[in-house]
């Protein structure tokens, strides 16, 4: 389906199959619950934060490939970076999702390869729902009902 | 009216621009009418037809152009009670099926509901049928209850009794025909039971009223809501059918032009039915459309119309269970259901199947489908929807199974 | 945006079937835009292309032909809030302007007035700007007063002044440009008194929007309410705007699908603005239409519909000047009113008048105008009103007073 | 104007010029008051009844040609009957305006040149307004906020 190579490239369904961080880290720093109103899909975050910096984060819950894939390349990028760096690749990110600027790899490594998403707008909402719940996270400690799109 | 002609949907297609084959031959299968239908022709045309040669403000105007318009306007309103065998008084128009819903809730649950009173509710409505009762039971201290599934997607019905038998039940607000499960609700029956507990009950025919014969008065409840762009219709129009009886004695909903008699600095007087409930420009160029809609469905004929959605999805049943791990929820027995199909594969999100099938042409709905206490009750966030309607045919439903087995091999690359 | 170009109404109609000649070389007088106006091609084909395609429901569809309809949907938001300078947030979809009036009514209203609050209507108000508040008052115990007019039909600023200066006035909803008498009202300093005593201000704008440029952010009110068909869109669509941060402080006011974040057995969540206040399938195919009308407009150019306005109310009232005993209600200058022109004939009731002008193709409206406190206040019924457009000219002028001398005559024979 | 002769034929003009009738009766035994809610325009009538028969009837109160002499001819056919006979007649009229019988002179007099009202939907509201007020008014001695139609 040539047509849709773009939006599944090998990296995603790479990562949807074998996702990176998966699970629910014990006595987290940081726990949120989001969920996708498009599709009634929920993703629960857990985060370790010490001395400011991510140190341990982890991903459960049920969604598409889109939603899977970027939670998992979303910890993999903001693992080991501090609170503010994590907040700067959130924002990077969700410009990507809207077609505002071009996506830098040395930002967001693989999810780099979520670009082509931008491309259907149904789906962005999929790809940004857990780098919105971090950041809410990150800022708040609490979810929101929407991500802000 | 019984139609011996059965729906030809090669010739029904004629009727549908968007559902031509394009220059390369390709075809659109849309499987989503469950979320709206195709429009044939005869509608546009007619809403057309009334924008270039009829338009006026209806109700008031002396001059002939307003005369005409307020016929075709009440022409399409004649046309819709004829189709549910509704009294011409209570038939109102509203904006959609939630409008119609919410009127109810507001207009009577608001104004009658106690604290403690019960409305029921089921696990597989839409969300239309049930945040108006929780928005109005907030404010009146009424309770919103659930009536519960059987695992095979059907009511359970054994609930609904001991719940009309031992609480103070005042509405049945249930679907007729439910848009995830396809399950069809025996609402005459419920109506009977509810009726002798002394509750009244709304029937949210937005699934039914497209698909086969529905007749207010046969199913005996005193609301039924439905929807002009499932049926045919344009967007912005939707049907309120209440016993007059009951709407002569409710304070009216939406205050405004056309709903009154008299205005006064201190105080107003309510007009006569439908208009007591139509506040404001009604959709005009709407009711001429959903008009003409009724008109098509009555000469395709609704029996013919039932005919066909089973056999459609008694052929979708057997095709789509050959897939392998492939889950169908609601009534396995085609004459117990509408055309909603929900199923599951298990490697593939519902989104992933809408947006990989898309590819093929092939329209399916992926997500919890307004219905989130229901999804919640299968244990899933949500599903793969196909649904059909007179344009389809097996054709179409093989497509589907195709797409499906591309999805499948294309993800497993 | 400046428009040099003033509006040819000879060139404007021919955007309007209805409008053209007949072959016998008559043609229609329309002079019925304040009731509702005609619709250009270019809407009605926006409208029908949608429909034949692009149709499917919104929002939810993940394959590309419900993404397509999304956007053409979404897009007549945009053309709409950017027309009147409104935040898309707050630029919700209603049917009607009616039932824009009533969402603050019964979401705000109903749930923050307290008795003996006081909602300040006007005797200039439609029933469609009374008769919500009315109904809101009676459940809340708050009290409705209407600030009156003065002979010359303007209102009574001082006793507005002294009302918001004396009495716990929680709202103030008032109509720009009055459907009856042509006033246009003074809003942005009325919203500036009303504001300085912590009164919100809703603006009836169905009567300027589609007539001047109107700017929501410039007026600096709280809320305001128009309509599609009268500003050469569809029947079936109103626009409500509301400030986002006065909006997301308020509860929802019609529940059900798409207006939700989640809906649990136990309550539900709801979505961001402005779908919180858009329950159901929204009225798709209207918003193109209504964005395709918004363009139109635009196009035309808003100070230069004004202009023509302008120009043509000028000509009218010294026409209808020269009639015997003619009384014309409002503003004798064309600077401070609208185009809409009731008058009375002292020995022909307006029914007569309307019915008999439309022997000669002339449309006029006659009656109470759903205005029945400003008919008592100008102690008459009734009266014939003519109301004018982009399309209309000089020549219909002419037309009405041929008529109304010829409808004298008659009814002397 | 040939296409409004039926309308408003000579003798509707007469009653509407010369009005029978008009006025107010001092110590009716019945008294309506009714509204037009197409227009607004408000008729009050009162009628003065003897052993079950219609002695006086009078009706005041502002309308359009139709409505005027419509109560103007309805005066002068009642009067004289009695109420069981004066509704027989509002009946026989009411279904002359719906077009579902022809009009019978000598049940309505004068007001047979109503008949051509019937082809105006909008203004068979102000020929019934008179009919439907005494109607309500023997009926009920009250009148109610619409006429039925
Ligand atoms: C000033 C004014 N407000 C409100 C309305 C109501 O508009 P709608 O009937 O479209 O709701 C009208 C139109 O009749 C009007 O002229
Ligand atoms: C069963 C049922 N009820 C109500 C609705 C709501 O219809 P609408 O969105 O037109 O108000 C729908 C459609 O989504 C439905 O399927």
């Amino acid at each position: 389906m040539p047509g849709l190579d773009d939006l599944y490239q090998q990296l995603i369904l790479d990562h949807y199959r074998r996702p990176r961080h998966r699970g629910t880290l014990s006595e987290p720093t940081i726990e949120v619950d989001q969920q996708n109103p498009l599709c009634g899909d929920e993703l629960h975050i857990t985060v370790r934060i010490v001395d400011d910096q991510i140190t341990e984060i982890a991903h459960a819950g049920e969604g598409c490939s889109i939603s899977q894939s970027s939670a998992s390349m979303m910890s993999d990028a903001v693992v080991g970076h501090s609170v503010a760096d994590a907040l700067a690749m959130i924002e990077h990110f969700r410009r990507v999702m809207h077609g505002e600027i071009v996506a830098d790899e040395t930002i967001l490594g693989d999810a780099i390869a979520l670009e082509g998403v931008a491309k259907y707008p149904v789906r962005i909402k999929c790809a940004l729902l857990s780098w919105m719940a971090l950041k809410d996270g990150l800022i708040n400690g609490t979810p929101t009902a929407q991500e802000d799109q | 009216m019984t139609h011996a002609a059965l729906i030809n949907p090669l010739r029904v297609r004629q009727d549908f621009s968007l559902l031509a084959p394009t220059e390369g031959g390709a075809r659109l299968v849309y499987l989503d009418s469950a979320a709206t239908s195709q429009k044939p022709n005869a509608v546009l045309e007619a809403m057309d037809d009334y924008y270039r040669c009829a338009n006026a403000n209806v109700h008031r105007g002396v001059y002939r152009l307003a005369q005409e318009a307020t016929e075709r306007f009440e022409d399409g309103r004649r046309a819709v009670a004829e189709l549910v065998a509704a009294p011409l008084a209570g038939t109102i128009f509203t904006k959609n099926a939630t409008e119609a819903i919410n009127l109810v809730a507001w207009a009577w649950g608001l104004r009658t509901l106690r604290p403690n009173d019960v409305v029921m509710v089921t696990e597989m409505e839409h969300h239309s049928g049930i945040v108006p009762w929780q928005i109005v039971a907030k404010m009146t201290g009424a309770e919103v209850r659930f009536a519960p599934i059987t695992p095979d997607g059907e009511l359970d019905h054994e609930w609904i009794d001991h719940t009309l038998a031992s609480a103070p039940v005042r509405m049945v607000s249930i679907v007729h025909v439910s848009n995830v499960l396809g399950t069809v609700n025996p609402v005459a029956d419920i109506v009977a039971r509810a009726h002798a507990h002394g509750a009244l009950v709304l029937v949210d025919a937005s699934q039914s009223v497209p698909h086969m014969p529905v007749s207010f008065a046969g199913i005996g409840c005193d609301f039924m809501a439905f929807t002009g762009h499932k049926m045919l219709g344009p967007t912005g129009i939707g049907v309120l059918v209440g016993r007059p009886e009951i709407l002569d004695g409710m304070e009216p909903f939406l205050g405004g032009g056309e709903m009154i008699a008299d205005v006064r600095t201190d105080g107003s007087d309510w007009a006569d039915l439908p208009n007591k409930f139509e506040a404001g420009t009604p959709p005009i160029a709407e009711s001429v459309g959903l008009g003409a809609a009724c008109i098509y469905l009555s000469s395709l004929g609704l029996d013919a119309v039932r005919a066909h959605e089973v056999h459609l999805t008694t052929y979708a049943l057997d095709a789509l269970s050959e897939i392998d791990g492939l889950r169908i929820f609601g009534p396995r027995d085609p004459a117990r259901r509408g055309g909603a199909l929900s199923f599951h594969l298990p490697d593939l999100h519902p989104h992933d199947i809408a947006q990989l099938v898309d590819e093929d042409n092939v329209c399916v709905r992926a997500g919890h489908h307004c219905a989130k206490p229901l999804m919640r009750a299968l244990g899933v966030n949500a599903t793969a929807r196909a649904s059909t309607y007179i344009y389809n045919d097996t054709d179409d439903i093989d497509a589907l199974v195709t797409a499906l087995h591309r999805a499948r091999a294309y993800f497993a690359r």
